[in-house]
């Protein structure tokens, strides 16, 4: 099953032949135990925090302050909170995706990438849940949006898409945290039994939860996690359907669309996939696991990009053919104001890196070569960040009443906050690579020829 | 907020806003001392302004935080303190610390504690008075409101009276006597000014001389005179900077007498304004002239018509049916031609093309309305003009009938710039040696080529005395500075512009013992220690002859007004011949110095309500800028906010432009009253000082100005910056506007495009069911945007002042706000005034989505906003298509100042920091009379019950009420033809509506 | 190898589970903390200048409610009295207890005497006094027994539970109006009947929806909308 | 092929284990085991083989069921809470809807599903598993920490009644493993 045909009919192996047990089990592990720290890592990780740490900062001047720092105003009541926040979910897409979706179609190409994933997902999932919390104006109340016995008599008002998105997000997040972790427990197992450090045995043996692979216990495994893969398909494809309604459920014009459950999933997934390229292409180059994330890797990571950026691009077209074919005059406006307003050259940019530049990926010399794609990827990331910027912002800084039109200026606390969400989630990335195998270990077992048995 | 709530009563309990405890005076008064004693506050200003003051901050905290480059910075700093005290709030913030409270000693008589009680004054505002009812809670006066009594209110106010309570409790008012700015006490001046009164008595007052401004205060006067007659050699010098010398010299010139005109525009079908800004705050009479002027915009009765010739672009000129934008020095000769066309002062020149139609129209209306039209010329236009507009009113036999004549309200109408200039030279002859100055701040406004200021700082007058509200420019070119007692506080009378006097009675002790001009007059006519309250009384107890005095005095106290005091018409008889024409040198471009319509002429520039009240065409706040036309500005490539110097016969000055459509070309229209330099923490360094060319040949307009510009631009701080309905989509009908006959043949126009009410999946609420439902109605033919229902709302809601630099960023936080929208061609468009308040919609989309339920509906259909419960996600206000939310971005609430404390209303809770705000058709004025209905087992009679707005609105334009009662006034109007919602297509069911504008142009007149 | 000892998987497990109860546990005690009388300070007696006995002047002396909280049936506030109000008496009775010298001292000197508020709500409640007698709400439904507190104590938690307990269902608590200031009433049983007019009642629900249809009390849905209480 | 003799402990033995290098062998060791008539006896491998649960005679599986349940109650909670909150502990009027606006509330039962049987899954699975186990017998076998690398072991519990200390050596020493260890419990 290692050998299957992509689609193309061209073959290009999930991991390189001549591997055994062993020798996956020791080049994964090997990287979390034996493997010295490079210097480039403490330089990457120490970047990383130092921008996390300005993140800190620029929270605690916002919360002395006020949200007044940011350049919000009435009418533009969100600004970069919530697109920085919807930018986020939706790279926290992929991950679970992978391991879960795929899964589910036995694609057993994923088995190699969806331990990062999924671990990036978590990171862009706790990224973005920064945001709904630090964007209200008295953040210390933000736990009135959980339905809890109070002094009040009073309740979370269930018709809100807010308190949609609070029941979304950390349900994704719990998920796909169990989820991850689950698909951690034998590898766990595998870093107790090789690690030479006592510390370092008695932390891997307690996380493991004395994992020894019995076959009861394996059965009951493979039910549970093929279980939680299949909770976990719909749970994706329903998050971003429910951030779509923070805007959808909304009357502002540019906001009250049909379309939008669909096209943000795709834009998720989109994101996503550009996302895991950007973290995936470097990784296996430092931690030369070319074996194991093989082209054909990145074939099919740039085959579902192409696919889900067609549908993105379909999305665009229909909201701009109901802008014109609703004979609605605001949402005509929304589209001249796209096209003309004084926004119009982040609406082009944006048209550039989501629909323009991504379709270079047709082709197949594209399709493999890593520093190409890692462009690409970079060039999708900005974009769907500009999606969401134009639907936040330029849909509300112009809408009903033209006496109360107004314009957006971010601040630099913007700024911070936002980059200091990356430098959050690279650190955590950094992290993640050092301590455990980022690579399923026990999953490449299984992809191995040795691994199979008849009956 | 709790907490912040808290904040407020931990410090200073005595003077917190919190309903319950109790006003003690003294302690009030302790805690100003101590706080913010004038040496403090000033020296603070002045060090906010240098430099390293700034550098500090920025060292102190991040740069970006701009909050601290505002021209209130100091507020700023105390935004920084409440907000980290409610960060303090976070930990544990349900526990209420121990609260003390504060019962009276001995209890007066009339006070239910909880209740407020309302007292009859009176505002004057340059001799003319505005009568008023005003709101006090234990002491503390809270609202200004207008006297329905009274003829020249009707309930109304002017956006100046409303302000005026927060001058009351301005911090930065000048706190004590000061002499060369050091802190003295009265009894010091006392025996200060013994020696040269003495010296002067031998004199018999040779060397003394009174500078007032405009009085119309009989006892003031009266008090005036004696000292006159007991120093017979004294002089009395008047000077206002807006004062109506031309009016004078036109009825002399007219009638050989100085007399006052009034109108009568419930009678008139037809009114011509000569450059009369009539239905705005400051013309006198206006209150009284907008309600009588939307009386007759009832397009089913007789409605009337307006035509406005104008100089400068006004809230009456947007008002009128037909509009002829004109420069000033060009209206004399439209009121020549038109004279002449009605048949007076023959030889007035005819004029070309659209001005003629104009003309020709205006005239044949006018002839076609004898005896029921006015012509009305405005202050600064000159004495001719106000010559041929008695003319013409006599030709068309309107006199006695809508234009009446009587004797002038001013105690001394002279001619105020001659009186300042005699009294300048007086004072370089060496004549003066004991200078009064009774309010007024002439160091800055008086014209530049009189050098007031000068003579003041330059000339040895022996002792110069500054009686002021606050220590102003001139009180630092003085050696004693007096402070003065605002009118809320000391015993007084004044006349309103029918004549008719209006007791002013204080409505609280004087906050810092400060004396009235009255008291200070009457101590200079040797009256030691007189008290205003005895002035007042013992002058009128001399008039009132006949009868029981005290009966008399008691009904006049309470009614506010003296009965029988407004002066009756007086027959004039026209000298005629004709009038001549002002000869006017030749020269360019024109300049018009014009009143701020929010600050007036600066008196009121550190009043943070006026300041950020948007002036009622540009919107702007904060700033005055140079007003010029479309037509110039693409001559000369200036654009909005560009920088240019105006160099008016030598004398410059800077200023941003500001492109006004309907401004006449050639022409620039600056405002006085801004750039003033000791005004205090909101109107010191703001704007620019358009004085400074202001000159006493050019006082109103004057021409052969040089326009240069200067490279830089300003930032402009207006609160609405697209001004027209157009789309480049195509136009949004937000004002449903129509002329006389379509609405005749279409009276349903403004309803198109509004769904059914059925139209919903769900079983919609039932309102019908109980005994409320509120609503209100909104007749746009009424409202001539004069912002009063703006102030209104501020002052009843204790609304926060946000400041220039956040109004810049769209953080204004007005409750209501008046739209005015563009029409048709920029060089002469039409405008309309749209007030818009929350919309109360029973479908409100704001509370669909807040995830906390902070805005929820309540029985009764009013969209209630709960600030406790709100975690400010700021949803609602996105979600809002009126946009009337607002966000308390930063703690924009003042927490610190005692005396805000006072003057909030206790009624209604502070906002905090991170907060939504909105209009709440006065909640707390509907929980009050509820009540009141409910213990005497009735409901709330309709009209009782009035949002602040309204009662405010002089032209009865915004309507209140149950719209469960049929019969109710707010029922019936949104019963009418005329009635639409706004934005109905999207099926929010606003409970407040509008009634379409109709216009009633005169076809003949179409230009 | 082992690395662990047996007793670990008793350890683990007990961890694992142990951990749901100690948060829901946790839970539990802030909730109790919120009600605690430390944060609510119902049945704390404040620091007072006078130690005030409400026992001895409404039961001993048989002084009604209102000859000192003179505003509570026509004002949102119900007064406290002023200084005065004491010296009516005790210009002639105990003239010079020393407990009572802060009074005479306020007389004397002008000076307000400094109480501490008893039954205090946050700035952002508006409640009105007036409308609460006028329907038949009695002073000690909400104040308990204050003719037996010989010092003054906040009866109630006075959190909005606490109110809604009321507004939601008023015929559990409303008396006749007469009976408002009575600190002896009781609510009917079949073996205390109280009559209003000519009717008898035996228990208090039949008492309450009669006199909500008498005084007309608005219904649960309406008192219980927001802008009720919070402007 | 080499015995190893446990001294470990003195105690009675928890079983016997065979170490085999491939899952082939394995499962085929498994099988013959269970054929022998032994019933208690596991499996451990790197990685989970096909048809090893059926090689040591385990069928039956609780997880589905649990998951199933836990799926129930979540959505259960989630919509009656709302329900609840809307209906009967406060209702208002929002924004002129319904008090119960059931398509409003679609999404929260959803989510409260989703939530309550994912979990179930994953602590059900533990639960069952009897995890977490840190301390275990087979743990004593030095080379049992190659089970988690690429070996095979095969066990059969003392506790089986067939079990006989020398007859079950030799049995399993039939297949030939690669080390046959004695576990002491």
């Amino acid at each position: 099953m290692a050998e299957r045909d992509d689609a193309l009919g061209r073959s290009a192996p999930v991991i390189e032949p001549g591997h055994t047990f062993a020798t996956v089990t020791d080049k994964i592990s090997s990287i979390v135990l034996t493997r010295p720290t490079s210097r480039g890592w403490f330089l990457g990780f120490g970047v990383a925090f130092a921008l996390t740490m300005m993140m800190l900062f620029a929270i605690s001047y916002l919360v002395v302050k006020g949200t007044g720092i940011w350049g919000i105003n009435i009418p533009i009541g969100w600004g970069f909170a919530i697109v920085n926040f919807v930018w986020w979910i939706g790279i926290g897409h992929a991950g679970t995706l992978i391991s879960a979706i795929l899964l589910l179609l036995r694609q057993s190409w994923r088995n190699s990438i969806n331990r990062f994933a999924e671990a990036m997902t978590l990171f862009a999932v706790a990224a973005a849940g920064i945001f709904p919390l630090i964007h209200t104006g008295r953040p210390w109340l933000a736990y009135w949006m959980f339905p809890y016995p109070n002094t009040m008599g009073y309740w979370p008002q269930f018709r809100s898409p807010l308190i949609w998105d609070v029941f979304a997000v950390s349900t994704y997040f719990t998920i796909s945290l169990v989820f991850w972790f689950i698909g951690l427990v034998p590898d766990l197992a595998t870093l107790r039994d090789r690690s030479e450090n006592r510390f370092a045995k008695i932390i891997y043996g307690m996380l493991a939860l004395g994992w020894r692979g019995s076959a009861r216990h394996w059965h009951r495994y493979e039910t549970a996690y093929l279980l939680l893969g299949g909770l976990a398909t719909p749970l994706v494809l329903s998050v971003h359907t429910v951030v779509s309604f923070d805007f959808a459920i909304a009357i502002v014009p540019g906001w009250h669309t049909t379309i939008f459950p669909p096209y943000f999933v795709a834009g998720a997934i989109y994101s996503g996939f550009a996302m895991v390229m950007m973290l995936a292409i470097p990784i296996r180059k430092v931690y030369n696991l070319e074996d194991f994330i093989t082209d054909r890797h990145l074939q099919n990571s740039a085959k579902v990009m192409l696919a889900t950026g067609w549908i993105v691009a379909y999305g665009y077209g229909m909201e701009a053919f109901m802008g014109w074919y609703s004979g609605s005059s605001s949402d005509q406006f929304l589209l001249w104001n796209r096209l003309h307003g004084p926004y119009a050259p982040w609406y082009f940019a944006l048209l550039i890196c989501n629909i323009g530049i991504p379709q270079l990926l047709a082709f197949r010399k594209m399709r493999t070569s890593p520093l190409g794609l890692f462009l690409i990827s970079l060039v999708v990331l900005v974009g769907m960040w500009l999606e969401r910027f134009i639907i936040v912002v330029v849909s509300l800084h112009r809408d009903f009443l033209t006496s109360s039109w107004g314009m957006y200026y971010p601040t630099k606390w913007d700024w911070m906050t936002y980059i200091g969400t990356i430098g959050m989630f690279l650190a955590a990335i950094f992290l993640f690579v050092r301590i455990l195998p980022m690579i399923s270990i026990f999953e490449m077992r299984t992809l191995l020829p040795e691994a199979e048995v008849k009956e | 907020m709790m907490k912040d709530e808290q904040q407020i009563k931990s410090q200073g309990q005595d003077v917190c806003p919190g309903k319950k405890s109790q006003l003690k005076l003294e302690d009030v008064r302790a805690e100003i001392e101590k706080t913010s004693g004038p040496q403090y506050w000033r020296s603070l200003e002045e060090l906010a302004g240098t430099p390293e003051f700034q550098e500090m901050l920025h060292r102190e905290f991040p740069k970006g935080a701009s909050e601290w480059l505002d021209s209130v910075s100091r507020r700023g700093f105390l935004r920084l303190m409440g907000a980290s005290m409610a960060l303090a709030g976070m930990t544990g913030c349900t526990k209420l610390p121990l609260e003390p409270i504060v019962p009276y000693v001995r209890q007066p008589e009339e006070v239910v504690p909880g209740r407020p009680m309302f007292y009859a004054t009176a505002m004057t505002l340059s001799g003319y008075a505005s009568p008023l009812l005003v709101e006090s809670h234990l002491g503390r006066p809270t609202k200004v409101e207008g006297n329905p009594e009274h003829p020249a209110s009707l309930g109304g106010t002017d956006v100046f009276a409303q302000a005026s309570l927060l001058d009351l409790y301005d911090p930065d008012r000048s706190q004590t006597v000061t002499h060369l700015g050091d802190i003295r006490s009265w009894d010091r001046f006392v025996d200060g000014i013994r020696g040269p009164l003495t010296a002067q008595k031998a004199l018999s007052g040779a060397g003394i001389r009174i500078l007032t401004p405009t009085i119309s205060s009989p006892t003031l006067a009266a008090q005036i005179k004696s000292l006159l007659s007991a120093y017979p050699q004294a002089k009395w010098h008047v000077y206002e900077p807006i004062n109506r010398d031309n009016v004078i010299a036109g009825s002399q010139m007219a009638f050989g007498q100085p007399v006052e005109t009034q109108y009568r525009l419930e009678g008139a079908n037809v009114i011509l304004s000569l450059d009369a800004d009539f239905l705005y705050g400051g013309f006198p009479g206006a209150t009284r002239y907008i309600r009588d002027y939307a009386n007759r915009r009832n397009p089913d009765a007789n409605i009337n018509r307006l035509y406005v010739v104008e100089s400068t672009p006004s809230a009456t000129g947007v008002k009128a049916e037909h509009r002829l934008p004109l420069r000033a020095s060009e209206i004399e000769g439209f009121a020549h031609a038109l004279a002449g066309m009605v048949g007076v002062n023959a030889g007035g020149a005819t004029l070309e093309g659209e001005q003629q139609k104009f003309l020709a129209g205006v005239a044949k209306d006018l002839q076609g309305n004898r005896g029921a039209s006015v012509v009305m010329a405005g202050d600064h236009q000159s004495a001719a003009v106000h010559a041929l507009a008695h003319a013409i009113n006599a030709a068309l036999g309107n006199v006695g009938k809508t234009v009446v004549y009587t004797d002038t309200v001013d105690a001394n109408p002279v001619n105020q710039t001659e009186s300042l200039r005699e009294l300048v030279s007086d004072m370089h002859g060496g004549k003066v040696d004991l200078l009064l100055i009774l309010s007024g701040n002439p160091a800055y406004d008086a014209p530049v080529d009189i050098g007031f200021a000068d003579a003041l700082e330059k000339t040895n007058v022996g002792m110069r005395v500054h009686v002021g509200l606050h220590n102003t420019e001139t009180a630092a070119l003085c050696h004693w500075h007096i402070n003065e007692a605002h009118y809320l506080e000391a015993w007084g009378d004044t006349r309103a512009y029918d004549g008719s006097v209006c007791i002013v009675q204080p409505l609280i002790q004087p906050l810092y013992a400060g004396r009235s001009a009255l008291e200070v007059v009457a101590f200079l006519g040797g009256q030691a220690n007189a008290n205003g309250y005895e002035l007042v009384r013992g002058y009128w107890q001399k008039q009132h002859t006949a009868g029981d005095f005290d009966s008399f005095w008691r009904k006049s106290v309470h009614d506010g007004f003296v009965a029988g005091t407004a002066f009756a018409p007086k027959n004039v008889a026209m000298k005629g011949g004709n009038v001549p024409a002002t000869n006017v040198e030749p020269g360019d471009i024109e300049i018009n110095f014009r009143r701020d319509p929010s600050i007036y002429d600066g008196r009121f520039a550190n009043n943070g309500w006026l300041q950020e009240l948007p002036k009622p065409l540009t919107k702007l706040t904060w700033d005055n800028a140079a007003l010029i036309g479309p037509a110039m500005a693409d001559r000369l490539k200036l654009k909005t906010e560009d920088m240019v110097e105006l160099d008016v016969r030598g004398r410059k000055v800077q200023s941003p432009i500001w492109i006004q459509a309907g401004h006449p070309d050639k022409s620039i229209t600056v405002f006085l009253g801004y750039g003033r330099t000791r005004s205090g923490r909101a109107g010191s360094e703001v704007g620019f000082d358009m004085y400074r060319a202001r000159t006493t040949t050019g006082l109103w307009f004057t021409n052969g100005v040089q326009i240069r510009k200067l490279g830089d631009t300003y930032k402009l701080a207006s609160t609405q910056g697209y001004q027209t309905m157009e789309t480049p989509t195509g136009e949004r009908p937000l004002v449903q506007a129509a002329t006389l006959e379509k609405y005749r043949d279409e009276p349903k126009f403004a309803k198109e495009g509004e769904p059914p009410t059925a139209l919903t999946l769900y079983q919609p609420y039932d309102y019908k069911k109980e005994a409320y439902a509120w609503g209100m109605a909104i007749d746009m033919n009424r409202c001539t945007g004069c912002n009063n229902c703006i102030v209104a709302c501020q002052a009843e809601n204790n609304i926060a002042v946000v400041g220039k630099e956040q109004v810049v960023k769209g953080r204004h936080m007005h409750w209501l706000r008046v739209d005015v929208y563009y029409e048709g061609d920029r060089a002469n468009p039409s405008a309309h005034f749209q007030p818009v308040p929350c919309m109360q919609c029973e479908n409100a989309p704001c509370e669909v989505v807040c995830p906390v339920g902070a805005t929820v509906h309540s029985t009764e259909g009013l969209n209630d906003m709960v600030y406790n419960r709100c975690i400010g996600t700021r949803y609602c206000s996105n979600n809002c298509p009126y946009k009337v939310r607002r966000f308390n971005f930063l703690l924009f609430q003042d927490w610190e100042t005692p005396q805000y404390k006072m003057m909030r209303n206790p009624d209604v809770s502070i906002r905090s920091r991170g907060v939504m705000e909105k209009c709440t058709y006065c909640i707390q004025r509907i929980n009050e009379h509820r009540i009141d209905a409910e213990r005497a087992d009735t409901l709330v009679k309709d009209g009782t019950l009035q949002t602040a707005c309204q009662q405010s609105c002089p032209a009865e334009a915004i309507i209140f009420g149950n719209i469960n009662d049929p019969n109710s006034k707010v029922s019936k109007l949104k019963s009418l033809d005329r009635n639409y919602s706004l934005l109905g297509e999207l099926n929010t069911r606003p409970r407040t509506t509008y009634l379409a504008e109709i216009r009633n142009p005169n076809p003949e007149a179409e230009g | 190898m082992q690395i662990f000892h047996r007793s670990t998987n008793t350890l683990s497990r007990a961890t694992i589970f142990g951990a749901v109860f100690v948060i829901a546990a946790l839970f539990w005690a802030m909730a109790q903390i919120q009600r605690s009388p430390y944060v609510t300070y119902a049945g704390v007696a404040k620091p007072q200048p006078v130690p005030f006995s409400h026992q001895h002047h409404v039961t001993g002396l048989g002084i009604d409610c209102r000859y000192c909280h003179t505003s509570v049936e026509t004002s949102s506030f119900a007064g406290i009295p002023p200084t005065k109000t004491c010296m009516n008496c005790h210009s002639q009775i105990w003239t010079n207890a020393a407990l009572l010298e802060p009074v005479r001292e306020s007389y004397r000197s002008d000076k307000s005497l400094q109480w501490t508020r008893v039954n205090q709500l946050p700035d952002f409640v508006y409640f009105n006094h007036s409308i609460h007698i006028n329907k038949g709400v009695g002073c000690n439904t909400c104040h308990g027994p204050v003719d037996k507190m010989p010092l003054m104590y906040q009866f109630a938690s006075l959190q909005m539970e606490w109110c809604l307990e009321c507004h939601r269902a008023p015929e559990k608590f409303i008396r006749p109006r007469e009976q408002v200031f009575n600190m002896r009433y009781e609510q009917p049983t079949s073996n205390k009947v109280v009559t209003v007019g000519d009717a008898k009642f035996e228990d208090q629900i039949a008492l309450g929806r009669a006199l909500i249809k008498k005084y007309n009390v608005r219904p649960p849905m309406d008192i219980t909308t927001c802008s009720t209480c919070h402007r | 092929m080499t015995v190893i003799h446990s001294h470990l402990h003195p105690h009675p033995t928890y079983g016997l284990m065979a170490e085999f290098d491939s899952a082939q062998d394995l499962i085929e060791a498994a099988n013959r085991t269970r054929e022998a008539g032994y019933r208690k006896i596991d499996a451990y491998s790197p990685f989970p083989i096909e048809g090893m649960a059926e090689a040591i005679g385990f069928h039956k599986n609780g997880v589905p069921l649990v998951v199933l349940i836990g799926g129930i109650v979540g959505g259960l909670a989630g919509y009656l809470l709302q329900y609840w909150v809307a209906t009967m502990a406060y209702p208002v009027n929002i924004g002129g809807k319904p008090f119960h606006s059931w398509p409003a509330f679609i999404v929260v039962t959803f989510e409260m599903t989703i939530l309550f049987a994912g979990l179930s899954a994953v602590f059900g699975m533990l639960a069952l598993n009897g995890l977490p186990m840190p301390y275990h017998p087979v743990f004593n076998v030095p080379r049992f920490a190659l089970a988690s690398k690429d070996r095979f072991f095969l066990i059969v519990f003392a506790s089986d009644p067939k079990y006989d200390a020398a007859v079950t050596r030799q049995f399993l020493e039939g297949f030939h493993p690669r080390s046959l260890s004695e576990v002491p419990s």
